[in-house]
């Protein structure tokens, strides 16, 4: 056991499984000489030398080349800088990575993982702030994760390089520092789908994603004080989604709250509440309450930022809404 | 057919496969009017030599990507023909069991890795597959079939970038057939000849008569060598003329008549059939466009009477998701 | 009053609007010489000149280009030829066009409209028959509608060009040809954010958006021999929602049945459901069901492409389940 | 300041501001060191030559579009000191109403239209105001400024077809500081020279030293008289460098000290300041300078006494949906 930060816990899994299997390559911008601008891939060009490339700024094409060097017998782990640039990768996921498994009738699979970063909170601004979840979530044949501990971040990121088919990597700005127990002796690999009952709880469940699940655990301290008790889920894959999970937590607290830091409408939460009604809508005493950013561009300056981005206040304040 | 000097054998194999992809192209129009298609189709009419030429050059292990005018591609690379009239039909037989249709067909055994209907998508999947072999140190390459509107897109720049930065073992083969759809190539692009860009990435490029298989066969020949050796790319602009419109959607009107009437003068199998009845004899080059003609027709026979698909939910095998209970 | 054609109710407001305003322009791909592959804007060139142009295919930078000709006293009109191109144009939506108007403290607006047709059913492929509703409609500061009358197209092409902010305006292949009554001496603009009541009725309330709302009507139909009353609502804007519309509908007929061509998950119609529960929870006596596209790319062959995009069959049970 | 050769009033105007935003940078780093600044800052520390010197060049119609890395950008163009220090510190008295923060200052009323933070976004940007304004027949230019890095996105190659194809009036201006964030541009870019790339769109291209104010004004004088003219965009390639590194987050290391010892001893505003003394004499120049420095320093102190802006929902005016009751 060691405790280590959430980004060497990712730096610790692409070192094992880059040693393991030498398919494996990770490219993108500034992630070799620099070791990536949250520095997840400090010291790999040294170690595993031309199979780590820094890149020129071309998310398009080389989210393109991922998805052709997948199904050419490679592994490609790639790097987008900031998920704000996912729209630039959507067409080659859409498009290309999306189809190719059923469309060429299983003549190919498409091992390769694209990782990136979201969410705000620091001053990032309208193009770096973004968590846009819901448009990768969207497209079928890809499998989203966005794990929040560093253990998780490690056996997920070993998952996903593992897997077949692509998979979305979703980090998050703020988890990077996070520090937790990570047991390097352990080799299983994470299983993707798999969610993780973060705290239990009786009177109301709310699922979260990446550090929305932080955001989610204060505001279940916050509600005990109040003599509420609240399940939180960490849904950690977003794609597909642990549906055993959420409707036995909902069964037990017939009452919900669903939290994404993407925007609302059309967003991510829509889905999680949709799929509670699918799948439990007898067990339901109140409407799911959704918790999201403001539909708006995500504002510079700390007191218009601190509004459109959702918190723990948010999310209490949504579950005593579902319990009244 | 990978030696520098294609052998006698090697030209009448080329020219047998231009005639095959000429005649599925006719065929194709016939049922089309006869209301026995279903979508668009885009034939090649008058481009064969670029398709067939260009994976005559080939080796064995080398990839290759095309367009969604993808036919002489699919049939230069040896597909079978029974197989791809089948995909084209939607039959259970089609190389992607009718899953994917005219466009987008792909086989992996022979490395023909796909046309491809997103305008472009083509340059960087042959540049991720070439960066794929670079990686594992393989002597083998990637050929890119792109038509002269896809050249104006983002994907190539940033393609031909990074493929000539690293050297990576790709040619760029730009079927410059002076129509993006409509819209003729002064309409889409700023300068008349393309393989100038070439310059702009420190590569070399060349323009050839693609209406000449055996231009077309030796300029990719000497690129794939060239990238083979790790020396890195190249872009060869293949100059020919789609003489039957865009697709069977097309509803004609722009392309001039005097203009089709040119090159229809200097259609790719006269000019290949002109210099083999020099060489072979008109008994053998009759001969073998009757063998090819006869293969089309029969791989149109066996192909319709072949069954269509039956839809199976997609769990197990597949990263999709099965239908949720009861709803699509 | 006039019948015509879809197309050419299209044309029509096109025609009225550019001859209108001198600040209008449309471009794109083929739609000048050629009068686009629908034939949407034949003969405009003929028209109005330069004003209207061919374009390379540079999907990415034409409709980044939109955003900053409507910032500056232009108001474009662009069409992408299918909507499975939508992600080509994600970065400039959702980077560029979505932010200025609040991030640069409504110095600018920004009035353009892009116009695109999506939607399978006629072996277009993996490629070229797609739903992408969700991914635009997720993007704050955009409106989204589908019309699917000609009368419709009319008005709201008429309004959106007229909208100080950026429109998508979804079209479908199928539509095209469809007639309907057009009265060209009515020079009303539509109002975006209304829907319309296309079939009464007390049962079960269906919405649905574009093509789907005549494959609702024909389940109404079916439903009605049956014996079931269904209320089949055209949302005609998928953003901003009419929600007085949708509530209203449900307060009366306890049952949803939400349609939309698009995928399931993430979809449009998560969209829907949760919008549902969130504001007519208690009139709810069943879960509102979701009719999408399977989650699986668009196979060509008939037989399997029939499967995949849903129909008046999938709504009628839809419904029956709802009712159960 | 459009006329072709700059009056000596006209020189030290540039001057001054270069040397107001070199003291911007200075500030930024010292508040940045003092914990006093939030999210990244991108400074331009040996680049101010080409963001004044370019806007020196632009009419008061023109328009200008820049990257993160604009402030010589927006000072150049005039923009007042205290509402881009305001905007850079969240302030309601911004530009922006400090919803933009520093990355994204516009100011419609002088056409600085923007900052943006998708690299290569300037460059559509402009593209698409010069399509507006050939459109309605004004003489007017628009400036695309854009990073090394930015040369290399698809966008890049697009805007420069389209552009030279209709002939819009944009100068492309390519400010080459020799890194695109922490990367090298010989591990970037595939040619060394990007100016070369022009002939692919068969417009002018050249290559300018960046850290020479004047050169700059001239180059880019040039080629917006020719925009405005009708004859279509030109590609100026500005050569310098960033001596303080990509931003406040940057850690350092991959820059050798040499190479920017070597810039530091050609800094644009030593260079400028020479030329200056000699034709102005010291005393006019110290002044000019002091002045700038106590303007900055003003901007500051009233800036950071401005209020923060307090959130209020977006309804009628907007298109953003009003916040649903009582959530997020
Ligand atoms: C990204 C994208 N934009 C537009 C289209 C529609 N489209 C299909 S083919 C075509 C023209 C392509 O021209 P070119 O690359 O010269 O190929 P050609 O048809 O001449 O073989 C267009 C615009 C598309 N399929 N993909
Ligand atoms: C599309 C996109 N990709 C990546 C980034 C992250 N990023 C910000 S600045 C930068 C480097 C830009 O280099 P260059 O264009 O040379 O500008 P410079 O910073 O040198 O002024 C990168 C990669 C971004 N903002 N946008
Ligand atoms: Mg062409
Ligand atoms: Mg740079």
């Amino acid at each position: 056991m060691a405790t280590m930060r959430y980004a060497e816990a990712l730096n610790l899994a692409l070192r094992e499984e880059m040693a393991r299997d030498d398919t494996i390559f990770v490219f993108g911008e500034d992630i070799a000489t620099y070791g990536g601008v949250f520095k997840v891939t400090q010291g790999l060009a040294e170690q595993f030398g031309d199979r780590v490339r820094d890149t020129p700024i071309s998310e398009q094409t080389l989210t393109a080349m991922a998805v052709t060097a997948a199904m050419t017998g490679s592994r490609p782990v790639l790097e987008i800088m900031y998920a704000d640039f996912l729209p630039l990768s959507l067409d080659a996921l859409v498009n290309q990575a999306s189809i190719y498994h059923y469309i060429w009738n299983e003549q190919v699979t498409m091992p390769f993982v694209l990782r990136t970063q979201g969410g705000g909170g620091v001053g990032t601004g309208a193009q770096h702030a973004k968590s846009l979840d819901a448009m990768v979530a969207h497209i079928p044949g890809l499998k989203v994760v966005a794990p929040v501990t560093p253990a998780d971040a490690r056996f997920l990121l070993k998952a996903a390089i593992r897997d077949p088919h692509p998979v979305i990597f979703l980090e998050h700005k703020l988890l990077y520092n996070l520090r937790g127990e990570v047991d390097e002796a352990d080799d299983a690999v994470g299983e993707i789908g798999r969610a993780r009952v973060a705290r239990e709880g009786r009177d109301v469940t709310i699922l979260a994603t990446s550090r929305m699940v932080l955001e989610a655990e204060k505001a279940a301290e916050e509600l005990a004080g109040e003599g509420v008790s609240a399940e939180v889920i960490d849904l950690r894959s977003l794609r597909p989604l642990d549906l055993d999970a959420i409707t036995a937590s909902v069964a037990k607290t017939n009452h919900a709250v669903v939290v994404n830091e993407g925007w609302r409408f059309c967003g991510y939460t829509a889905e999680l509440a949709a799929t509670i009604m699918d799948h439990a809508f007898d067990d339901l005493d109140a409407p799911v309450e959704r918790v999201a950013a403001r539909d708006m561009p995500i504002p510079y300056a700390e007191p218009l930022e601190r509004e459109v981005i959702p918190g723990a206040a948010d999310i209490a304040a949504a579950a005593r809404r579902a319990l009244a | 057919m990978t030696a520098n000097t294609p052998s006698d054998h090697d030209l009448l194999e080329m020219h047998r496969r231009m005639v095959l992809t000429r005649h599925l192209e006719e065929k194709l129009g016939e049922m089309h009017k006869a209301g026995r298609t279903r979508g668009p189709i885009h034939r090649c009419d008058g481009q064969e030599a670029v398709g067939v030429g260009a994976t005559a050059a080939m080796a064995a292990d080398d990839y290759v990507t095309t367009t969604h005018r993808g036919h002489a591609v699919y049939l230069g690379r040896g597909l079978d023909p029974r197989r791809v009239v089948a995909e084209i039909f939607g039959r259970e037989t089609g190389y992607c069991g009718g899953r994917g249709g005219h466009m987008l067909v792909g086989d992996v055994e022979t490395g023909m890795m796909g046309g491809n209907a997103i305008v472009g998508a083509s340059i960087p999947a042959a540049t991720g597959m070439a960066l794929s072999m670079q990686l594992r140190g393989e002597a083998r390459a990637a050929l890119a079939v792109f038509g002269d509107g896809a050249a104006q897109t983002g994907i190539c720049h940033e393609s031909m970038n990074i493929a000539a930065l690293w050297r990576l073992p790709v040619v760029f083969l730009l079927e410059h057939n002076a129509y993006g759809l409509t819209v003729h190539h002064s309409a889409q692009s700023s300068v008349p000849d393309l393989a100038v860009r070439a310059a702009g990435y420190g590569m070399p490029g060349e323009t050839i008569d693609g209406n000449d298989v055996l231009a077309v066969y030796g300029a990719v020949e000497a690129a794939l060598q060239r990238a083979r050796r790790g020396e890195g790319p190249s872009l060869i602009e293949a100059r020919t003329y789609r003489v039957e419109g865009f697709s069977t959607s097309d509803m004609g009107g722009y392309q001039p008549d005097a203009e089709i009437a040119e090159w229809r003068a200097r259609d790719p199998i006269l000019l290949a059939r002109a210099a083999l009845v020099d060489r072979l004899g008109a008994g053998r080059v009759e001969q073998c466009e009757t063998e090819a003609r006869a293969e089309m027709e029969a791989a149109f026979e066996a192909a319709l009477a072949d069954p269509m698909p039956a839809f199976a939910p997609h769990v197990a095998s597949a990263p999709y998701a099965a239908r949720p209970e009861g709803g699509r």
